[in-house]
């Protein structure tokens, strides 16, 4: 508890910044974010952007996993549905990046529902498989619905363009993905302050006294798999803009496990979670290779980083959920609460 | 004191069967306005299960159920909960991974109207909505169970009775016109089962809420129920006021036994030394 | 043209006989969830840990045959028993679905370490199996697909003789159950944990042997697992019978869907049978209903 | 003086290790050759990789990290994916000419890839290689294709029912196995059926190849089995073991133990390295040699070293001895080398052994 | 002083490393006898009852102060398994049946407790003998029986083990009055006629000092009054809070009681 942080008044208690130290931190770190690229090298660019689209994705999980309880492997399959989308329109029709990257989150939001419709029969883990088996079916679609995907080749994105200028380069990418990402998240962080966030959470804690307490299952599960792939489709419609092409082995399975873990280690259930999730996990791996690096014998070193790298990956999520089960979220709840109290500490 | 003329809620010829087991067989019972209705009967009886059916987690296998003269029977049960019809659970059902506040907020669920869209920006009408809802919870419901210095907790830390206490809170937070509870002094010592009796009474008295419960504990039920339904093997056996239920020597066979401690006290006892 | 009778049964065959092997891995599987309602996305790399351990015996030491499958059913057996201690007791009383991701980081784990020892090249296992087809009538089945089959479907009638005479099979499904009501039963349930896992690897390792010699070693074996976990939900995951008939049902599908449509549609056949049960059936055909009462 | 950057995303981890740990000696000693030459002008060369684990996001990351930080000329990619994903890069940028381990068959069209080129014949032309040699050897042949459920492994299906057709051969069977799958038994049922005298595997690196080989022959069927150039090292043909006897590939360098002709570059590599080197390695040395007569041939026309001039100068290569590597003079018209020989297993000798002369598609 | 053959000594006990739920609490079981500890939710009874019984460790709890001694042996070292099979059986609170199971099965398992030898079917009659319900019940499954029904698994299972000390907790919750009856009278029977010693948690507090042959009341993790049974049944407290007598014996009526908080006595 923050001291002296009596509240005026419940609306000033529902404040989803409620406290002026944080909207201070807050100005900062937006100010941060602004002059970020014209300081950072285009690699460190390259990697905020992808931390960018990854935190969309992986807020759209735990929406659907941290929030609803209903764990799904098809993150990377969705965000695949949105690429598509946005390769193909931009191919045939042609239409500017906005309206592609909305129907992006459109068709991705479609197909998540097609795929939460087992989740009122099937429950838990049975349904995660049955994600699977979602993701490994639209695989074959991406692959051999060739008149339209381009098969196993895939299809090339035309750099988005605003203002008639060609988003091309990751400085100007950045000036969309920043402020889309943050409109995200914020939208995301608001639904839990509303009814359906609540019902959400109930869903996930207790799905059949949810039902008798008002809540139609069928409706709420499907509006979390809605909004859930609508962020993945957005996500994926951001990808297909950054990497500009597009191809079935995009979105592998090992994909959804990396959004999956990145909840795990940020925090389920918690938006700061999704958060600091996707920068931790997209971030690691440099760590990893900075390491390598100061090895004397790196360049032999390099060949170890790649199963080093898949062996961190497993290491942090087994570590995470045995010793920090609810992340790096509360790691910071920890820290933040710390330098509230100090030096009054109890 | 029997049916009123208006019964707010009306149990007709219920029949419920799980394969070859017929949970409940052909009840038949009404729930007067502004009453306190008590349904007891031996475990296994069949009481959570009507509950179950009024409430639309079961449907019956025939019979019909009639809230406010409407027949609910076929109506999901989301609808029937927007409808009034409130329960708690004889297995705290809390959503532990939410404040007693958000516990409480999400039993006014089906009243609310936020949209997707509403919601995902927070402008205008979700934000209104939820601080009205705020408002109304702290000065309505919080204040009057007592539970306003729990607000802000999880659930999972608080003791039984109090988690007893907020089912009781979201349950009204749902603006029913019956209360149902499944045991709400199962495992109360007796001082906190006095503070649940006062509650019941209260909500009665204060809001007006016909109340319909399921319990073991005699001494509360005979004292404060109105009316008493007594089931056995799915099927009404009795059914009156309390004195009325109390006399009846099948009840007393089936359910009540002897119902006095000094007398179980002697027979234990006169054994033991025996 | 006709439609060649002898192709189909011959597809059938070896789709029967693929069938078993994924029974054995979905039998490895079985049990250690039976136990421990741990859904073990880690199967498949369990396999490829047995496999490998078996090439390090018998390829790079050059033991015996015999000797090679004993230590690496014996060394998986252990690590079983260490991935127990380690990974899955710590979680006693954990959500289901935490322990599911942390078999998921275990997968990681074991595909990491294999790649650092023994590297990401596709490696041969030495032939140990006659390696002559065995005729049915007119059809010819793959030798190793054939005592493959026999291996696995002995193991699985055992499994179930055990579980049918023997009140451990109780002692595992009470433990799955209610793990603190177990213990106040006398149930010595870490024990009954890493019996679970020891056993299970032991019987993946079997089947990784098995499996690896018919393809090929590398550390992307562990693919095979997501065959598996179809096996188990089609047959139910706690039920042993379950695997054997899931096992063969999946080998079928893939083996016609393999020939008259094609191999990319192997995938999507086996994932649609699964969504199908799943739909009609949602704890697969035989397995346990989760109860659901207010 | 400016060195001219080499950079690489090379795959020295993950499924793709054995090449890129190849690809990686092979580029390293022939800027150790070409550096010890004196460079092009003075100018050194300088290498600059990252490990991708042959995943395309990770190459992508390595790309811009390397291009980032240096200015790079030319650069070696590891996969298609990789290169198709980096191609409208390199054509903003304009600056970097690319070549890879990708033989893809779309690469090879100058219009569509223009700064980019792969050292030797893309997947389509090696089966046609293959084919020629069978309709060669025995006219109006049989032919089957078992290819892997990847773009690898589709890339070369079209090409390979239009040639066999322009050839006179008869596709027998077009077989498709899922990646990753264990059991081929039914596909191997279905070949068997087929009776092919020929049997083409493309898309594999070892596995199912093995299990088909072994089946094939112990069911009596007399097929012959070939394969492409990533199953063709000599390392992992020696893996099918007995039954690999007489398996034959298409090769476009010589083996590194291949002594049948002169050839100093070999000479040297062997005196470099006094043990086996692989097929991936004489990739990615012969790769570097064009790099680096590119590159020779833009600086010593005095023009500046960008993606448009290195690829100009790589096109005006005619009759370019490569010291014995490839068996044959080449010259380099569009994107690809479109050279190759037939190589044949001998299981006693533990050898690839040419089965045929230099094919030079036209 | 007649032989224990539970002894709970000076014990402590604090959940998650943070809160600390028992502080100093001490009791005795004479052999042979049946020992109820009362009080208000959030005591600490039932954790006293797993500090007992060594499931704590399951929850996060840790015993860090005091000993447990049963039948002379301290249980330290013991594990919650080998405790069982030395004949300390606990009915867990909540029931706690294998839902999955059928009743038959559930009560197989109990058959752990019995150290290798297996029940005979005496046992299994013995169960049915005094619970016919579960008789009529035994191959459905445990999760669909009936609160009541749930509870006489519990204790059928309890006797399957025939164990030296029951650590009963909660017994009565949820069952009708008759049941209660019945299942205290089967209480003392067994403890009567297999010479079980008995240490039982109950709210029910009247029926619970019935049976008993000793009581305590333990608050917020202390004991706060112990003695006889009947002698605690007259104490003036124990008679208001308890028991729900107001003053002369008479049962107070819940419609009287008006809005005021009263405190106990014993905790000024
Ligand atoms: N889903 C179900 N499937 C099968 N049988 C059920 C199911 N739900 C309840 N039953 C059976 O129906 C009967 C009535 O159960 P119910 O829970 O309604 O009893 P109850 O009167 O509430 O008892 P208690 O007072 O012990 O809570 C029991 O015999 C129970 O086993
Ligand atoms: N696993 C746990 N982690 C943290 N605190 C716990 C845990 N279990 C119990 N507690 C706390 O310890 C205190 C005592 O709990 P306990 O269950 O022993 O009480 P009790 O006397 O049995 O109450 P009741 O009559 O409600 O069963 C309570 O305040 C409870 O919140
Ligand atoms: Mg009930
Ligand atoms: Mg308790």
């Amino acid at each position: 508890m923050r001291i002296g942080a009596a509240k005026q008044s419940y609306a000033a208690d529902e404040a989803l910044f409620d406290s002026r130290t944080q909207r201070i931190w807050l100005g900062v770190l937006a100010v941060a974010l602004v002059v970020l690229p014209f300081v950072a090298s285009q690699y460190w660019l390259y990697l905020t952007c992808l931390v960018g689209i990854n935190i969309i994705a992986a807020t759209g999980l735990n929406i659907l996993t941290g929030y609803t309880g209903q764990v799904s492997l098809g993150q990377a399959a969705f965000m695949g549905v949105g690429a598509y989308t946005v390769a193909v329109l931009d191919k045939t029709l042609g239409t500017p990046f906005f309206i592609n990257l909305i129907a992006a989150g459109g068709v991705a939001m479609l197909v998540g529902m097609v795929v939460g419709i087992p989740s009122l029969r099937v429950k838990g883990l049975y349904l995660a498989i049955a994600t699977i088996a979602a993701s490994f079916i639209l695989h074959f679609v991406f692959a051999n619905w060739r008149s339209v995907t381009g098969g196993t080749a895939g299809l090339t994105v035309k750099p988005a363009s605003l203002f008639g200028i060609a988003l091309d380069s990751e400085f100007r990418l950045y000036w969309l993905m920043l402020p889309l990402t943050a409109v995200m998240v914020l939208g995301a962080a608001n639904l839990f302050r509303t009814r359906i966030g609540r019902a959400f959470i109930a869903i996930r804690d207790r799905d059949i006294s949810a039902e008798v307490l008002g809540i139609s299952l069928l409706r709420y599960k499907l509006l979390s798999f809605a909004i859930s792939s609508f962020y993945a489709g957005v996500a994926g419609g951001l990808w297909a803009y950054f990497f500009r092409s597009v191809t079935p082995e995009s979105f592998p399975l090992l994909m959804s496990i990396f959004f999956l873990a990145a909840i795990i280690v940020g925090g389920m259930g918690t938006i700061l979670g999704g958060i600091l999730g996707a920068v931790f996990m997209t971030l690691v791996p440099e760590a990893l290779k900075m390491v390598f690096g100061w090895f004397p014998n790196a360049a032999e070193m390099a060949v170890h980083l790649a199963p080093v790298r898949i062996m961190v990956f497993g290491i942090l999520i087994v570590g995470f959920l045995i010793f920090e089960p609810h992340g790096l979220a509360e790691i910071w709840r920890r820290v933040r609460r710390f330098f509230h109290l100090w030096p009054f500490r109890t | 004191m029997t049916a009123a003329a208006n019964p707010i809620l009306e149990i007709d010829q219920v029949t419920l069967a799980f394969g070859g087991v017929k949970a409940l067989n052909g009840v038949s019972f009404e729930v007067a306005p502004g009453s306190i209705t008590s349904v007891i009967g031996p475990n296994g009886a069949g009481k959570t299960s009507l509950f179950n059916t009024i409430s639309g987690f079961y449907r019956p296998t025939a019979g019909h159920i009639r809230f406010l003269g409407e027949d609910i029977t076929q109506r999901p049960a989301p609808q029937r909960a927007k409808l009034g019809l409130a329960r708690s659970f004889q297995n705290i059902a809390l959503f532990r991974g939410m404040t007693v506040l958000d516990n409480i907020k999400l039993g006014r669920h089906c009243h609310l109207h936020t949209g997707v869209l509403d919601a995902l920006f927070y402008y205008g009408k979700a934000r209104r909505e939820e601080v009205r809802l705020r408002a109304d919870i702290e000065e309505r419901i919080i204040d009057f169970l007592e539970i306003d210095h729990i607000r802000n907790a999880p659930v999972a830390a608080l003791s039984y009775g109090l988690q007893k206490r907020v089912e009781m809170a979201r349950a009204l937070a749902m603006q029913p016109k019956v209360l149902m509870l499944d045991e709400p002094v199962a495992g109360m010592n007796r001082e906190e089962t006095e503070d649940m009796a006062r509650f019941i009474l209260d909500v009665r008295e204060e809001w007006g809420v016909t109340i319909l419960m399921v319990e073991h504990d005699m001494g509360m039920v005979m004292d404060i129920s109105d009316h008493v339904v007594v089931l056995n093997f799915g099927e009404v056996i009795a059914d009156g006021t309390p004195a009325a239920v109390q006399g009846n020597p099948e009840v007393i066979r089936a359910y009540l036994g002897s119902g006095d401690v000094e007398e179980l006290r002697r027979k234990l006892h006169g054994e033991v030394e025996a | 043209m006709s439609f060649d009778w002898w192709m189909l049964f011959e597809v059938s065959l070896a789709g029967i006989g693929s069938g078993g092997l994924y029974a054995l891995a979905g039998l490895a599987f079985v049990l250690i969830f039976k136990a421990t309602k741990v859904v073990n996305l880690a199967i498949g790399e369990m396999l490829m840990m047995g496999a490998y351990f078996f090439f390090a015996m018998a390829s790079t030491l050059g033991w015996p045959i015999w000797l090679g499958v004993l230590v690496a059913v014996l060394g998986s057996g252990a690590l079983g028993a260490l991935v127990e201690r380690l990974l899955i007791r710590p979680m006693l009383g954990e959500s289901p679905i935490s322990v599911f991701m942390i078999t998921i980081g275990l997968s990681s784990i074991l595909v990491g370490a294999v790649e650092l020892i023994w590297g990401a090249d596709q490696m041969r296992l030495p032939d140990f199996m006659p390696s002559d087809p065995v005729l049915i009538g007119e059809a010819m089945v793959p030798p190793k697909i054939f005592y493959g089959f026999l291996v696995a479907t002995s193991l699985i009638a055992i499994v179930l003789v055990v579980f049918r005479f023997w009140r451990g099979g109780i002692a595992l499904r009470a433990t799955a159950s209610d793990q603190a009501a177990a213990y106040s039963m006398g149930i010595n349930v870490p024990r009954v944990f890493s019996m679970a896992w020891v056993v299970g690897a032991m019987v993946a390792a079997i089947a990784g042997i098995i499996v690896g010699s018919i393809s090929s070693l590398s550390p992307t074996m562990g693919v095979f697992g997501l065959s598996v976990l179809v096996v188990v939900i089609v047959g139910g995951l706690d039920s042993v019978a379950g695997a054997l008939i899931g096992g063969i049902l999946v080998g079928l599908v893939e083996a016609w869907s393999g020939t008259y449509l094609g191999g990319e549609y192997k995938m999507l056949a086996t994932f649609s049978l699964l969504v199908l049960v799943l739909m009609v059936r949602p704890y697969g055909l035989f397995g346990t209903h989760e109860i659901e009462r207010l | 003086q400016e060195d001219i950057v080499i950079g690489g995303s090379i795959p020295m981890s993950g499924v793709f290790a054995f090449a890129g740990i190849g690809i990686h000696a092979g580029i390293q000693d022939y800027l150790k050759i070409a550096n010890d030459a004196g460079g092009v002008k003075g100018r050194k060369f300088k290498y600059v990789f990252e490990d991708t684990a042959y995943k395309p996001d990770v190459s992508v990351a390595a790309f811009k990290k390397i291009t980032g930080g240096n200015k790079v000329s030319l650069y070696y990619g590891d996969s298609t994916a990789f290169s198709r994903t980096i191609n409208p890069e390199l054509e903003r940028m304009g600056s970097i000419m690319m070549a890879g381990a990708s033989f893809a068959t779309e690469i090879n069209d100058p219009k569509k890839f223009p700064a980019q080129f792969m050292a030797g014949p893309d997947y389509s032309e090696q089966i046609g290689i293959l084919l020629r040699h069978i309709a060669k050897e025995k006219p109006g042949a049989k032919v089957a294709i078992v290819y892997s459920d990847s773009e690898f492994g589709r890339d070369p299906v079209d090409e390979f029912r239009s040639t066999a057709k322009k050839l006179g051969l008869t596709v027998a069977a077009e077989i498709q196995t899922a990646p990753g799958s264990v059991d081929v038994s039914t596909e191997v049922i279905k070949l068997r059926r087929s009776d092919p005298d020929y049997t083409i595997f493309h898309g594999y690196i070892l596995a199912p190849i093995p299990e088909f080989v072994t089946q094939m022959k112990k069911s009596g069927a007399k097929s012959h089995f070939m394969g492409t150039f990533w199953t063709m090292d000599s390392s992992t043909v020696m893996k099918l073991g007995e039954a690999g006897d007489g398996f034959m590939g298409v090769m476009p360098y010589r083996y590194y133990y291949d002594t049948s002709a002169k050839s100093p570059m070999l000479d040297k590599i062997r005196q470099m390295r006094p043990e086996y080197q692989s097929t991936a390695y004489m990739q990615g040395f012969l790769t570097t040699m064009l790099f680096v007569e590119a590159a020779k041939r833009t600086v010593g026309a005095g023009k500046p070293l960008d993606a448009k001039n290195l690829k100009a100068a790589l096109n005006s290569i005619k009759n370019f001895d490569t010291g014995g590597v490839i068996g044959v003079p080449i010259t380099i018209r569009g994107n690809s080398i479109p050279v190759g020989r037939i190589y044949k297993a001998d299981m006693k000798a533990k050898t690839m052994v040419p089965a045929s002369d230099w094919i030079h598609l036209e | 002083m007649q032989d224990a053959v539970l002894e709970i000594n000076n014990i402590e006990v604090i959940y998650n490393k943070a809160v600390q739920v028992l502080r100093g609490l001490s009791l005795r079981l004479p052999r042979g006898q049946i020992v109820a500890l009362l009080g208000s939710n959030g005591a600490g009874k039932t954790t006293t009852l797993k500090a007992v019984s060594g499931l704590l460790a399951l929850e996060d709890g840790e015993m860090t102060r005091g000993s447990v001694v049963l039948d002379g042996v301290d249980t330290a070292r013991l594990k919650p398994h080998e405790l069982v099979r030395s004949g300390l059986f606990h009915v867990m609170e909540g029931r706690r049946v294998f839902e999955d199971l059928t009743v038959e099965e559930n009560l197989v398992a109990a058959t752990y407790a019995l150290t290798g030898r297996r029940a005979t079917s005496a046992d299994f009659d013995l169960v049915y003998e005094y619970f016919p319900r579960l008789h009529e019940r035994k191959r459905g499954l445990a999760g669909y029986l009936s609160g009541g029904e749930q509870q006489m698994l519990a204790i059928g299972r309890a006797l399957i083990a025939r164990p030296k000390v029951m650590l009963l907790d909660e017994p009565s919750l949820g069952l009708s009055p008759l049941l209660v009856e019945n299942i205290f009278t089967i209480i003392a029977r067994i403890n009567r006629e297999q010479g079980v010693s008995m240490l039982l948690v109950e709210q029910n507090a009247s029926v619970a000092l019935a049976v008993a042959h000793t009581g305590y009341i333990m608050e917020t993790g202390k004991v706060v009054i112990d003695g006889p049974a009947e002698k605690l049944a007259g104490d003036p407290d124990v008679r208001e809070f308890y028991l729900g007598m107001a003053g002369e014996g008479a049962a107070r009526s819940f419609r009287d009681i008006k809005h005021y908080k009263r405190r106990k006595r014993w905790l000024s």
